[in-house]
């Protein structure tokens, strides 16, 4: 039991993780290797925010989220939407954007390191036991599964209730497609990426609540969510909070019942049999 | 050959004797480029048998298919831009069953080049080929492995009036070799031409066979064609 | 072969002798240090696009192999003779990359790009993981009094092979069934060709070049931490530095290795403390405007001199 | 931002220094990672020193020299992003484009192993501060001019156990240790050689596991070890885990006597982050705060780098750098061989006390420290003045 909740709350923080990488991905079609530097910017924020001016994290999302929001807009708009219009085909978009990306992230790594320096920042905050069964778990642990829950939730209802959302589900199945009904891809995309970026830097403060980061950490994070998203097929909010349960649950048994050293082997391990077994990832449809 | 299965095409099955051209012919959608694919080993069929020779090929790879002797054009037509002119022929005979390598394969791809025609077009760049030299150079790529049999789909499609005659003229020559070929045509003209028998399809289905006479004018396929009031 | 053949084969016989003679020019230190990288990328990058190059697969596994070839070294060092491992370590290479490829080179391209930028940090944990439970610190140390110039050399012979390598693939059947998969894969299935098969074997070549650059470079480092032994930055640093080049000509990679070593020299002497933003600026102008990387710009630029000239003829 | 101010008033500085002096300044250059794993580490102990350094020796005009003149010295930064190729071409640049007159030591092990042949071809002293191997021996044999100053594996991992001995001779604690590692070279190393030393002086390791570096979620270690109900736990971890293994030790209140997290236990922001609860901690490393010179060294630091220093690495590598100073001007001028050796043939007087160099190593150095009321002393080291006794932890 313990093992279970264990891994449901890691789990719930790799949802967060991979959440904005859905959006992102899915719907923007841009494999975003940047995506981890906006966890530690959204991070950076928190930690600012907490230490010299004794606001709490939680107040940090009020103004992380809308400024996370028109950078993301502002970087696909003047650097992404160049790809996509050059890109003659879906594989040239990705290689090009998985190459424009992996250079934004040294871009951005370098930019936080001007701004805050190269040391790693912590600071504790809530971090206080809080019993579920009987036994203690990290209180901003279960703040930070809360927070995955609701903004999936959030998430989950907005794609599937509203008509953004369904423009959004559309373009993930069939960007051409989409575009015959009207539905405006340029800018649905901007929105899904811009959105996905705000997410992640979102995550990046919960992780900030329990985390010791630093500047260049963020690849660690990418690495995860990309996983997480490949693994719950492409574009699929369901299949990724899923892969990211699957995932949680399976580190905490290995780590708990084999041997920690292979934890990360073991999510990799996992990651390679859902490929090779179910190449669409779980949830994903087949290809036409 | 036997054939049958499968939703797109279903209830499908005919042989085809060796030396012998077959016509597959149907309105459009009626299955005739899936079957092609079906011989071939892009796709598996879910029921039915595909047997060439003796052995059972349904569920071999393309490559395998291939490597049996089995070569095929495309409806939509797919040359290597890439490669010039007789390195599009010399892939057919590099890895099938034919293995030609060096100055031979050389000189076995220009010998082809100039039976379908294009023995001019040699120097001249991939990309800047017209249609109807597109086709030859894809239908010298397929005969390059000197296939058991041959799929031609469509292969006469697009082409003008004195075009046509050209290409009809030039697969009557691999008929009189002796090649057994597949044909999906439009081109009726081609079809009474060409084919010893001939297979007409329709919603994935055979709706005649027998020879182009017979089949065209049995009564469904008039119906398929041209609707009920002309049945 | 014809005359021009041999022109060209006399200048990169030339070339390599240059290359392999610059340690003996006095005070050649700076550029040595410059030298060095250059022809340890050139062996990654051109074996990289050895197999990436036709394929159209962003392998991003360069960093698992090389750091498996600097283990072998590691962990053997001390009581297998050094040939020896640089040979194990190859054959090494071939293996992981034969059981890599199986596995995954039926995935869609962005899954095999994931999965290999994943492959460097799944080895890196099974060889601590080993290393923590069974072999204990040994493997750490790599103690030989192999000097720079010796790693220089190794790596030129390296360069060398992989060029002789891929000169020979370029002229077989299995190069001739690669450009035909980079046109049509579909095509090549019908001409009956196997194309996993070829895209395994392209890729166990590539590993096997990396894993050995690892080998060789194991002695200069010393101490051989896996954090470091398999680093992801070096996988794309090879991707980029091949594309920066061009991936459709042999010596394309090379043409991307020189501007790129020098570039980042330049960058991190001279701006010490932003190297990392100015490092990802160039990556992204590369990305941006040189997309064919500088072979496909020579290349255009011939084009349109020769266009220019008036009365020429095509081709 | 604030760094950059910092680094815009330094080169002020420097320039008025410049002219004030017209000496031609002495080329010091600074090889380690400001970008990479090791770049939170390097952040802490290892920049802020050499800046502390050379404003102090600049704001008092330079170092003397023979002639009576005063040199200032000029620092030339590389980041070499935690990648040991990248340090080896950084110093090479130093040493041959940059002709630089000397090189602080790279940091961290691996770094400074990897670079060792090129201080040793070009004849630099080589001061390895944050290098902890087992291999000094065979090391110094090879390069002449290289040094070691924080101690050896074996003695770090020694120093933990008979600590905790000397606490079960008194009846303190029992014979049961959960040990962990981080599965990277220094934990494996420090895992490695801790094994046999605990079973010989008869502990039993009841837990016995280690962790890929970059682990998220180390609650089941935690989980883990406290179900082998253990009374000392040690960690052979890094900085970001350090944190990770106390926070969750605290939240699950792992009710250990003795509870020891090796890097970055001596960061302030170790303190920063777990105020009081951290009292008895153990850490690797620890110095005598209370000592007259280090108390100036702290406060110096604080006023010139605007951060507190640690209490370990941080004070030694500044240790490294007056060894270096006091070199050079012993000797007068900036032959490196001369330098190299009046480093052997000398003692000096340091903020970590008196350093003279045994066959190129200082033996007598700190392995364990303690929290003990907001500051971290030295318990364990290998014949150091001013030890204090380790005491247990009374819960968090």
């Amino acid at each position: 039991m313990e093992v279970l909740t264990n891994g449901f709350l890691l789990g719930a923080t790799y949802a967060l993780l991979a959440m904005g990488l859905t959006l992102q991905y899915g719907v923007a079609r841009i494999m975003n290797l940047a995506n981890g530097e906006m966890l530690v910017a959204g991070a950076f924020a928190a930690f600012w925010a907490f230490t010299a001016n004794q606001i709490s994290p939680f107040y940090a999302v009020l103004f992380v989220v809308p400024l996370a929001f028109i950078f993301n807009w502002l970087v696909y708009r003047y650097l992404l939407t160049p790809l996509v219009r050059r890109a003659k085909s879906q594989g040239q978009l990705e290689v090009d954007t998985i190459l424009a990306t992996f250079g934004m992230s040294f871009a951005l790594v370098g930019i936080m390191l001007m701004l805050f320096g190269g040391e790693f920042f912590t600071y504790s905050y809530l971090a206080e036991p809080f019993e579920i069964f009987g036994s203690p778990y990290g209180l901003n642990r279960v703040v930070a599964c809360l927070a995955s829950v609701f903004i999936c939730g959030l998430l989950f209802w907005a794609i599937y209730t509203t008509r953004i959302g369904m423009a959004m589900r559309a373009l993930t199945s069939n960007p051409d497609a989409a575009s015959l009904v009207a539905i405006d891809v340029p800018r649905m995309s901007a929105l899904a990426f811009s959105l996905g970026g705000a997410v992640s830097a979102v995550g990046g403060i919960m992780l900030s609540t329990f985390l010791t980061l630093d500047a260049s950490i963020g690849v660690v994070f990418t690495m995860k969510a990309l996983i997480i998203v490949i693994m719950g097929g492409v574009g699929d909010i369901r299949g990724a909070i899923i892969a990211a349960m699957v995932l949680g649950i399976a580190e905490t048994l290995v780590a708990s019942l084999i041997d920690p050293g292979l934890t990360l082997a073991a999510a990799y391990l996992l990651f390679i049999l859902v490929l090779l077994f179910k190449p669409e990832g779980l949830f994903g449809r087949k290809a036409i | 050959m036997r054939f049958s299965g499968l939703r797109a095409v279903d209830c499908l099955s005919f042989n085809v004797r060796e030396n012998e051209v077959v016509g597959l012919i149907g309105p459009n959608g009626s299955g005739k480029t899936t079957t092609m694919n079906l011989i071939s080993g892009v796709f598996k069929p879910t029921h039915g048998d595909i047997v060439l020779g003796d052995r059972l090929i349904s569920d071999w790879s393309t490559r395998e298919v291939a490597r049996a002797g089995v070569a095929r054009t495309f409806q939509l037509v797919r040359i290597l831009p890439t490669l010039s002119v007789v390195e599009n022929v010399m892939a057919g005979a590099v890895f099938g069953s034919k293995r030609l390598w060096g100055r031979e394969l050389n000189r076995y791809a220009i010998r082809l080049l100039e039976k379908v025609g294009l023995g001019e077009m040699i120097n001249v760049p991939t990309a800047s080929l017209t249609y109807i030299n597109e086709k030859r150079l894809e239908l010298a790529r397929a005969l390059a492995s000197d296939p058991r049999l041959l799929l031609l789909d469509e292969w006469l499609a697009g082409l003008n009036p004195t075009e046509l005659q050209i290409g009809i003229d030039l697969i009557k020559t691999l008929r009189d070799e002796g090649r057994t070929i597949i044909l999906v045509e439009h081109v009726m003209d081609a079809i009474r031409s060409l084919c010893d028998t001939c297979v007409v399809m329709n919603t994935g289905s055979k709706i005649a066979e027998g020879s182009p006479q017979q089949a065209l004018s049995h009564p469904e396929v008039i119906k398929a064609y041209l609707g009920e009031d002309h049945a | 072969m014809r005359f021009s053949d041999y022109c060209s084969l006399t200048l990169v016989i030339g070339l390599f002798i240059l290359a392999a003679l610059l340690p003996l020019i006095p005070d050649s230190d700076y550029l040595m240090s410059l030298a060095l990288p250059i022809a340890m990328y050139t062996v990654l990058a051109t074996s990289w696009a050895l197999f990436s190059g036709p394929t159209h697969y962003i392998s991003l596994a360069t960093g698992a192999f090389y750091g498996v070839g600097a283990y072998v070294v590691g962990t053997g060092i001390e009581f297998i003779p050094y040939p020896v491992l640089l040979l194990i370590a190859g054959f090494s290479g071939i293996v992981l990359a034969g059981l890599v490829g199986i596995a995954t080179l039926r995935l869609s391209g962005v899954y095999f790009v994931i999965f290999t930028l994943g492959l460097a940090e799944l080895i890196r944990q099974l060889v601590t993981w080993i290393q923590n439970n069974f072999t204990g610190s040994r493997g750490l140390y790599v103690l030989t009094d192999i000097t720079e110039n010796y790693i220089y050399w190794q790596l030129i012979a390296l360069t060398a092979l992989v060029f002789l390598v891929g000169w020979l693939i370029k002229r077989s059947r299995l190069g001739f069934a690669l450009r035909i998969i980079g046109n049509d894969e579909l095509v090549a299935g019908h001409c009956g060709i196997n194309s996993a098969g070829c895209k395994v074997i392209l890729f166990m070549v590539s590993g096997c070049f990396a894993a050995v650059v690892g080998a060789v470079m194991a002695p200069r480092f010393t101490y051989i931490e896996p954090s470091m032994a398999f680093s992801p930055e070096l996988s794309f640093q090879v991707v980029i530095m091949a594309l920066l080049g061009g991936v459709h000509r042999l010596w394309g990679p090379l043409v991307g290795v020189i501007p790129f070593t020098l570039l980042w020299e330049v960058i991190a002497s001279s701006f010490p403390t932003q190297t990392v933003l100015l490092l990802g600026v160039s990556f992204l102008l590369i990305v941006y405007f040189i997309p064919d990387g500088v072979v496909g710009r020579l290349e255009d630029l011939v084009k349109s001199m020769r266009l220019a000239r008036p009365g020429s003829n095509r081709g | 931002m604030k760094q950059l101010t910092q680094l815009i008033i330094l080169i002020g500085a420097m320039f008025f220094a410049g002219l004030s002096s017209a000496a031609e300044p002495i080329k010091i250059g600074a090889v380690a990672p400001k970008t990479g794993p090791l770049a939170g580490g390097a952040a802490i102990t290892q920049w802020p020193n050499i800046q502390l350094w050379a404003h102090q020796i600049n704001a008092r005009g330079g170092l003397k020299m023979s002639d009576g003149s005063k040199r200032p010295v000029e620092i030339i930064e590389y980041d070499d992003r935690t990648n040991p190729a990248e340090t080896i071409k950084a110093v090479q640049r130093l040493a041959t484009k940059d002709k630089a007159d000397f090189i602080v030591a790279p940091y961290g092990t691996g770094l400074n192993l990897a670079s060792a042949p090129i201080f040793a071809k070009y004849g630099y002293p080589h001061i390895a501060v944050s290098a902890i191997t087992d291999k000094t021996g065979e090391l110094t044999k090879r390069y002449p001019s290289m040094f070691f100053t924080l101690g050896t594996t074996t003695a770090f991992a020694s120093s933990v156990v008979d600590i905790l001995k000397a606490m079960r001779d008194a009846g303190e604690i029992n014979n049961r240790v959960a040990m962990v590692n981080v599965a990277d070279a220094f934990g494996i190393e420090l895992a490695d050689s801790a094994r046999p030393i605990f079973k010989a002086a008869g502990f039993e390791l009841v837990f016995d596991k280690s962790y890929p570096l970059g682990t998220q979620d180390l609650s089941p270690i935690i989980k883990g070890a406290k179900a082998a109900s253990p009374t000392s736990f040690v960690a052979w971890s890094y900085p970001p885990d350090t944190f990770a293994l106390t926070e969750l030790a605290k939240i699950e209140n792992l009710d250990v006597k003795a509870f020891y997290t090796a890097v970055a236990t001596c960061f302030p922001a170790y303190a920063g982050k777990f105020g009081a609860s951290i009292e008895g901690n153990l850490g690797a490393g620890g110095v005598n705060p209370d000592a007259p010179e280090l108390q100036d060294y702290y406060k110096s630091h604080k006023e010139v780098t605007g951060k507190d220093a640690d209490y370990w690495a941080g004070p030694v590598t500044y240790a490294s750098l007056q060894v270096l100073e006091q070199a050079i001007e012993g000797v007068g001028n900036t032959d490196r061989a001369a330098v190299t050796q009046y480093i052997k043939d000398n003692s000096f007087k340091t903020v970590m006390g008196d350093w003279k160099f045994n066959n190129q190593v200082i033996d007598q150095y700190w392995t364990v420290g303690q929290w003990q009321g907001g500051k971290f002393y030295g318990v364990g080291s290998t014949g150091k003045a001013g030890q204090k006794k380790a005491v247990i932890k009374k819960g968090w």
